[in-house]
């Protein structure tokens, strides 16, 4: 795949237009990830616009946006940033070693707690 | 046998870019029935219009078609053009070869192939057009301004100035409008009391003014130059002609409870009231929905102590008819709810306020006596976060699509005034974009910065949320790409305005257009800015878009040259293309008249001649030409085929979807 | 009355209680919650990429299921309810996922969308109703309790229709019913940190405590959730703030079961 | 011989499109001055509303060749006339229903609503209903069997 068609594709997968993007920075005003997102949540918008996904591709944020849709209800122009970060997270798991997580990272974590839904989200979404 | 002349206008690259004109002149020529085709670069210019009148007599054209702009554009200069020649201004046609054609095809076959047919399907009508006499009905020099805002008091002031009779019908007790709530304004800072109420008052010391306050407009009927306009007059439980104002009511009024919609609900007033100070008229009124005797029985304090004796609990609405040559609509605004934001925590925290209620609170004739106090504690704010565009450009549904376009500049004042006023409050500002174009504007805004130091973020709040006591205001600030949360007393947000709700009621009565939006919809959006579709209405203020103080005054002011200028003619021609029945086919049935929104139809007993010498009395429609405006209800519903539309008869639409099918 | 009921994971292993609390109250409240059959794991979180559609095939079996059963599908936990619903709306929305899910699924009718899905929440207020509850219950639980929403069941709101997703008010009013003062507070609608606790514990247990710090400081003496997740970071990543329950929990308490 | 008549370009629908003055003429109008495209097969006739749309201009145009016919008006409440585009919507739904019953797809005749302030409405309800056309395919032609072939 060439890096034109990785792009459109990614866009094709997030379903969102950046575009319609202002640049008003309102996902990023109320992500309740922020200081764990190394790229912020208005920038996977910006930067996917412009092409620049490889930094994106390889950026810590994919793994800690929490999916909470926060900066979906929120945006005025309704983008939504959370699906670019899902959208780049799912090109990079389904890409081979790429997994979030790997499963002999688990068992350690695991605590007699932990609820199977927290497994099957996890691994849901760091992994294919 | 018609001899027409066509006149293919290449409107400088506008058309001749795509279109090939020369082309579609060249073929237009062998049409039959022409017997000249040219083309031009500026068909509408002086010399264009003269080559038009130049063939009209050379070639004896009987009819003519122009292939240009839209006929909304220049059907009547055109018109115009073929009367100075002596030809009848109706058997012009135009072919709409630049909206329909060159502004939207790129490709130049497709579109000179279309602009052929466009072209033969006008020469197709013009062919079975009549020559036709434009009528001329009476005009009422007598203009109504809905809405006493400043909109329409300027536009009320400056017809009266004319010496115009004008009668303006403002649904509140008062006149005034939101200009009258506000405090300072921009960019001079003038306090708008002190520019208004002179105006104000001018309103209703002028001769030629009679104000129709607490009045809606209830039934519009008739046309240009005759407008017949029913008002319900409001029973305001007052003597409007005894009440002197003297307040003495207000005092005593048991029922003080009441939200004080002047002040924003910020505070409470009696049943009985005058809305403010310097009201005009300055009479009370009383709210039913509050007032003890009107809901019980029981009290009638206020007339006891009313000397004038001017209360009266059994007043009902009334109804005055008027005729008016023409109609202002200076309805006006309101800033949106705020119910799809409850992210900023304006419904949780009383000192989440909006722009005007800041307004009322700075105001010195508010309820804090000018002295800003947030409404939570009655404390002094001493860190305060505005928050820009709050419902504007908001596509997604919760809000309005457009910028509100006064926010970035009333918000600038807003943060200048606090700053000079309280030079110990901390002043923020979460912006997306500043827009501040006009004169004087940016300066101003930039003043905020320099001079006055406040503190502009470009980024904007995701969440407004109380902790402690504080309210925490977390937004982004994009040029540091960081997240912060300031600490704030009050926040105050830019809340998105639109056009006051009973627009939608006025643009029906009036059939004014009016877009997605709710803002009436303007005749040409450049060209003629201030006039409504519906000919002798017209438009100033916010009713047409988001504007300013200084811009609506500008619009109101072009409303009334239009209305001085409408309202100095005697008679106005009329619209010739109206409906016509044929008597020989009418059978008198009344179903055209049951379609007529306008009664323009009546059945008259009518003598016809029977063969042998005998007679037949029949009863026939009858089309007042005055009265009808074309629309053509009628004509579809008789049964018989009967009725026909003048410059839109049936047999001139059916050859122009002959010519447009025809291969 | 009967309704097509799906437990999904956690109800059925780690939290068995709260499945069996919550079945006993809804009997207790006239609601027979029928288990449907063969159900499978919906997947715990909503798939957003427009090309994933065997990841939604399970909640449209189950949707499909009930919707030969009744017309209706009850949830508990508010991650099936979230994923269930927005696949939902995808069948009844989406042309292209519509076709190519029956096109896997080969059902004897193409499913659309025709379920309507219902959370255990919605039930008590639009089956019950909460004014009958409040007549059913033995114990009012006087106390000041705080309602945690969390993300998953008012956003996005256009599609989950739950409540006002910053002002929600269903859970305050449940709390009404079984005699408690709810207690607003401005975290309630914020992420608890959710499936991230696996592999960074940090921001969970920030995004935890500030929810609990907030619950408290408005004088909440406890928090009710409607997630398994959430109940999970809150209680393990939450510092212990403030103890925080299983909405289930407190009906059965409430109701005396 | 054959080969090459089958051949032909491919197929391009004649579009007529009634359009009332006040709003949806003002929409086209609109739409052109924004620059917002549609195709050139759809062709504009100007009437003063859209209740002057006798149902014979309908059945004339299919019988001159035309592949739809489309009727823009006001929106509902927003009639210059005040209630002429009610006429238009009942008037046409029975002709619709009639033209169906005469196998005349239902899908080649349309009644839209576009205001002035809508051009890019109304270039997006003519790319659709070309759309729609184009997949109908060419209509069959109603013929007039008063009228002698070739007057």
């Amino acid at each position: 795949m060439t890096k034109e068609e990785r792009i459109e594709n990614i866009k094709r997968i997030s379903g969102t237009d950046v575009r319609k993007c202002m640049k008003c920075g309102k996902c990023s005003g109320r992500c309740p990830a922020f200081k764990d997102m190394d790229i912020k949540p208005h920038q996977f918008v910006t930067m996917l616009g412009k092409g620049e996904i490889d930094k994106l591709l390889e950026s810590k944020a994919i793994w800690n946006c929490l999916s909470c849709m926060a900066c979906v209800e929120r945006c005025p122009r309704g983008v939504a940033p959370a699906a670019v970060v899902e959208a780049i997270r799912d090109t990079v798991v389904r890409m081979q070693g790429k997994n979030g997580i790997k499963a002999e990272e688990i068992p350690p974590i695991v605590d007699e707690l932990i609820p199977q839904q927290l497994l099957v989200s996890a691994y849901r979404k760091y992994n294919k | 046998m018609q001899r027409i002349g066509v006149f293919i206008c290449w409107c400088g690259s506008n058309i001749a870019a795509t279109v090939d004109v020369k082309k579609v002149a060249e073929t237009i020529k062998s049409e039959p029935g022409v017997v000249y085709s040219e083309n031009y670069q500026y068909m509408c210019s002086e010399n264009g219009q003269q080559l038009i009148k130049q063939a009209i007599k050379e070639h004896n054209l009987t009819g003519i078609v122009v292939g240009s702009c839209s006929p909304r554009m220049h059907e009547a200069t055109f018109r115009k053009t073929a009367e100075a020649a002596g030809l009848n201004p109706y058997m012009v046609e135009i072919a709409n070869i630049r909206e329909h054609c060159s502004w939207i095809h790129k490709d130049m076959d497709e579109a000179t192939e279309k602009a052929i047919v466009l072209v033969r399907t006008a020469i197709a009508k013009v062919k079975l057009n009549a020559p036709l006499q434009a009528g001329e009905s009476p005009v009422v020099k007598r203009a109504l301004v809905i809405g006493g805002g400043i909109a329409g008091i300027q536009a009320a002031l400056d017809i009266a100035d004319a010496g115009f009779e004008v009668d303006i019908v403002e649904k509140n007790a008062t006149i005034g409008g939101r200009m009258a709530q506000l405090d300072k304004t921009f960019p001079t800072l003038d306090c708008s009391a002190c520019i208004l109420t002179p105006k104000m008052v001018d309103c209703a010391q002028h001769e030629k003014i009679d104000i129709l306050s607490y009045s809606e407009v209830e039934e519009v009927k008739g046309f240009v130059g005759n407008f017949n306009v029913k008002i319900r007059r409001k029973a305001r439980y007052v003597d409007e002609t005894k009440c002197t104002g003297c307040k003495i009511c207000m005092e005593k009024c048991p029922s003080k409870k009441g939200l004080n919609t002047f002040n924003m609900g910020l505070n409470n007033r009696p049943a009985i009231h005058i809305p403010f100070a310097q009201a005009i008229p300055n009479v009370a009124v009383i709210d039913p929905e509050q007032c003890i005797k009107l809901k019980t029985g029981k009290c009638g304090i206020c007339q006891k102590f009313c000397g004038a004796g001017a209360i009266d609990y059994e007043q009902k609405d009334t109804f005055v008819e008027r005729e008016y040559g023409a109609i202002v609509v200076a309805t006006g605004f309101k800033p949106i709810a705020l119910d799809n934001f409850n992210e900023y925590g304006y419904a949780e925290n009383k000192d989440v306020i909006t722009s005007l209620e800041l307004e009322r609170l700075m105001n010195a004739a508010g309820p804090t006596d000018g002295v800003l106090l947030r409404p939570s504690d009655g404390k002094h704010p001493k860190v305060i976060t505005f928050i820009q565009c709050v419902g504007s450009r908001d596509t997604s549904g919760c809000g309005k699509p457009y910028c509100s376009k006064i926010c970035c500049m009333y918000t600038a004042k807003h943060a200048m005034l606090i700053r000079e006023k309280y030079p110990d409050t901390e002043v923020h500002v979460f912006y997306i974009d500043v827009r501040t174009p006009g004169k004087n504007y940016d300066e101003f805004y930039r003043r905020a910065v320099e001079q006055y130091g406040v503190d502009y973020i470009k980024g904007m709040v995701g969440k407004v949320y109380n902790e402690n006591g504080k309210l925490m205001v977390q937004g982004s600030n994009l040029i540091d790409n960081e997240q912060i949360t300031i600490e704030s007393d009050l926040v105050v947000l830019a809340t998105a305005i639109e056009p006051e709700p009973s627009i939608r009621k006025v643009a029906t009565l009036l059939t004014a257009s009016i877009d997605t939006n709710n803002f009436l919809t303007e005749s040409h959006a450049k060209l003629r800015p201030v006039e409504s579709p519906t000919a002798g209405v017209y438009l100033a203020g916010v009713c047409q878009g988001p504007k300013d103080i200084p811009e609506t005054v500008s619009q109101a002011s072009a409303c009334a040259a239009k209305v001085i200028g409408l309202l100095a003619k005697d008679k106005l021609k009329t619209n010739p293309c109206v409906a016509v029945p044929d008597e020989m086919m009418c059978n008198g049935c009344s179903q055209c008249a049951n379609v007529c929104a306008y009664g323009a139809i009546t059945y008259v007993d009518k003598e016809f001649r029977l063969g042998g010498g005998k007679t037949e009395i029949r009863r026939v429609a009858s089309v007042n030409p005055a009265v009808c405006q074309g629309c053509g209800a009628c004509t579809v519903t008789c049964p018989s085929g009967t009725m026909d539309l003048k410059g839109f008869s049936s047999k001139q639409i059916m050859s122009e979807v002959e010519a447009i099918c025809k291969k | 009355m009967k309704i097509s009921y799906y437990p999904g994971c956690t109800l059925k292993t780690k939290a068995k209680d709260l499945d069996k609390i919550a079945r006993l109250c809804a009997s207790v409240l006239g609601v027979e919650m029928e288990e449907i059959e063969n159900w499978q794991c919906c997947g715990a979180v909503y798939p957003m990429g427009t090309d994933e559609i065997a990841t939604k095939l399970s909640a449209v079996r189950a949707l499909d299921h009930a919707k030969k059963n009744g017309g209706k599908l009850l949830t508990l936990c508010s991650a099936c309810h979230n994923v269930i619903k927005r696949t939902n709306e995808d069948m009844k929305t989406n042309k292209d996922i519509r076709f190519r899910a029956n096109n896997y699924l080969q059902l004897d009718e193409p499913y659309g969308g025709e379920t309507e899905v219902l959370h255990y929440l919605e039930m008590l207020k639009t089956v019950v109703g909460f004014d009958n509850i409040k007549k059913a219950v033995k114990n009012p639980l006087n106390r000041k309790i705080g309602a945690y929403y969390g993300c998953l069941l008012l956003r996005p709101s256009g599609v989950m229709a739950f409540d006002n997703p910053e002002n929600p008010t269903i859970i305050e009013d449940f709390i009404r019913a079984i005699g408690g003062t709810p207690v607003i507070y401005p975290f309630r609608n914020e992420c608890c940190g959710a499936y991230v606790a696996l592999k960074n514990k940090d921001l969970p247990k920030q995004k935890s405590c500030k929810v609990l710090a907030s619950a408290k400081e408005k004088g909440a003496e406890e928090v009710i959730t409607a997630c398994p997740l959430c109940l999970y970071n809150l209680q393990v990543n939450g510092d212990g703030i403030l103890p925080v329950r299983y909405f289930t929990e407190l009906l059965a308490e409430a109701l005396g079961v | 011989m054959q080969e090459v008549t089958t051949k032909k370009k491919e197929f391009t629908p004649n579009i007529v499109a009634f359009c009332c003055n006040w709003c949806s003429y003002a929409g086209a109008d609109l739409a052109g001055s924004s620059r917002l495209s549609y195709p050139a097969n759809v062709k504009i006739i100007r009437v003063p509303c859209s209740c002057r749309v006798n149902p014979t201009f309908v059945l004339k145009a299919f019988q001159q060749g035309a592949d739809g016919v489309i009727l823009c008006g006001c929106h509902p409440g927003d009639c210059h006339y005040v209630t002429g585009n009610y006429y238009t919507r009942r008037r046409m739904a029975l002709l619709f229903n009639f033209l169906n019953y005469m196998g005349i797809e239902k899908e080649r005749t349309r009644v839209e609503w576009v205001s002035a302030a809508e051009g890019q409405r109304f270039s997006a309800v003519m790319n659709d209903f070309v759309k729609t056309i184009t997949e109908l395919g060419e209509n069959k032609r109603l013929t007039d069997l008063r009228v002698k072939e070739g007057e």
